[in-house]
């Protein structure tokens, strides 16, 4: 997977929702391929746990709108790159089934300084769960339900 | 032609994914509401809520929002993503 | 290498210091595996960067106090799941000679919600700088210097 | 004895890395520095320094903490793990 990056050239695409599970190794090394200056990287990752609101869960599914979630989050992560004083970010949600314990969603802020990547990618996962159209169904004992509020 | 998008709990209580609708000359986001809580009443609780977010080509919109031939509208049900 | 846990298994040693790389994968893997509650993970990546005070460093060599190093990364973790409402915490540092984009420090929080997680993982790598016996030697063009203070 | 570590700058400094000294009662933290200084006088500026942090036995000690027969005593230039 490639994009054309502001300089022209073909990079990673350091921003994707996808089926399949990610290496965290390997988001972050695409991510600090950015720049040598790169000191401090925090990285966020959601998880599948097995119980919600009291109610033990055996399986999740995501669904995105396909288009708008993938715009929402690039835009996440120009508003990063402009509002903190990090070097680069990237963010990776995957959707469909997810079993208890899988990765779901990874936040890679890298800077110079940690201060920045710890505000930037902790603003990132909250402005993640705010603005981008994505859905919850969790596999719970009364079946499958839709997750309609974000704690 | 209007492409009307329902996702999650919408789709599955409006047992349909997508609706299309033919208008003449622009419409609201508002007046789109009302058309659509006519054609599946099982809706009208979560799109008359608060917390039920709009969009017009992918980027969100209020009730004021106008709405005009071969636009897509999403109806977007509370996200719990992340 | 493995430890006794309180609970007197045997267990993964989550809290390290070593001259080898490590896997971020691995380490998280090995933290998430204390419990199935355990839905956000904050990780810090310290890595080396190519300046410092507009200096250019073209590597680093990490010396620390065997024995009592490792006691203070103990003591973090155990002082961070005392005070914070994190599952579990894992910290790997490396020591020897560190090339320039390479990785130096992890740590790694792993709770039910973000919000500890992140409060959890940046306070260690806070107290981490404070009170572990390690010091840096950066290669400049003036030759090997110890740094001697923290920015 | 008393085994005395230096570490990282202090040890480039001393020229040395370990040294012992042979001490009949228990002396303080204090007076250990100044043996030390005396015998490298290289160190002063280091050991009368704020930022020098001394460890008994592996942890963190004061001027005033004691030092007796068979205590490891560490000299312990400002951290920049991390």
């Amino acid at each position: 997977m490639s994009n054309l990056n502001k300089k022209g050239y073909y990079t990673v695409q350091l921003v994707r929702i996808q089926l399949e599970d990610f290496s965290i190794d390997q988001e972050v090394k695409n991510v600090m391929a950015a720049s040598n200056g790169i000191g401090g990287v925090t990285i966020f990752l959601g998880a599948a746990r097995d119980f919600s609101k009291g109610e033990s869960i055996t399986g999740l599914d995501f669904e995105h709108y396909p288009g708008m979630a993938e715009k929402k989050l690039l835009d996440i992560r120009e508003r990063a790159l402009n509002n903190f004083n990090i070097i680069e970010m990237g963010i990776v949600h995957r959707v469909g089934k997810i079993d208890i314990g899988e990765n779901i969603v990874l936040i890679v802020a890298a800077s110079a300084h940690r201060n920045d990547a710890f505000m930037a990618c902790e603003w990132a996962i909250t402005e993640l769960k705010r603005v981008t159209p994505i859905w919850k169904r969790e596999t719970t004992g009364k079946g499958d339900v839709w997750v309609s509020e974000t704690p | 032609m209007v492409t009307v998008r329902f996702f999650a709990m919408l789709r599955g209580l409006a047992k349909a994914e997508v609706k299309e609708y033919e208008i003449g000359s622009p419409i609201t986001v508002g007046e789109l509401k009302e058309m659509i809580k006519k054609d599946f009443p099982a809706l009208t609780g979560l799109i008359d809520s608060r917390s039920l977010l709009v969009s017009v080509n992918q980027e969100f919109a209020n009730r004021d929002t106008a709405v005009k031939d071969g636009d897509e509208v999403g109806f977007l049900p509370p996200f719990s993503g992340g």
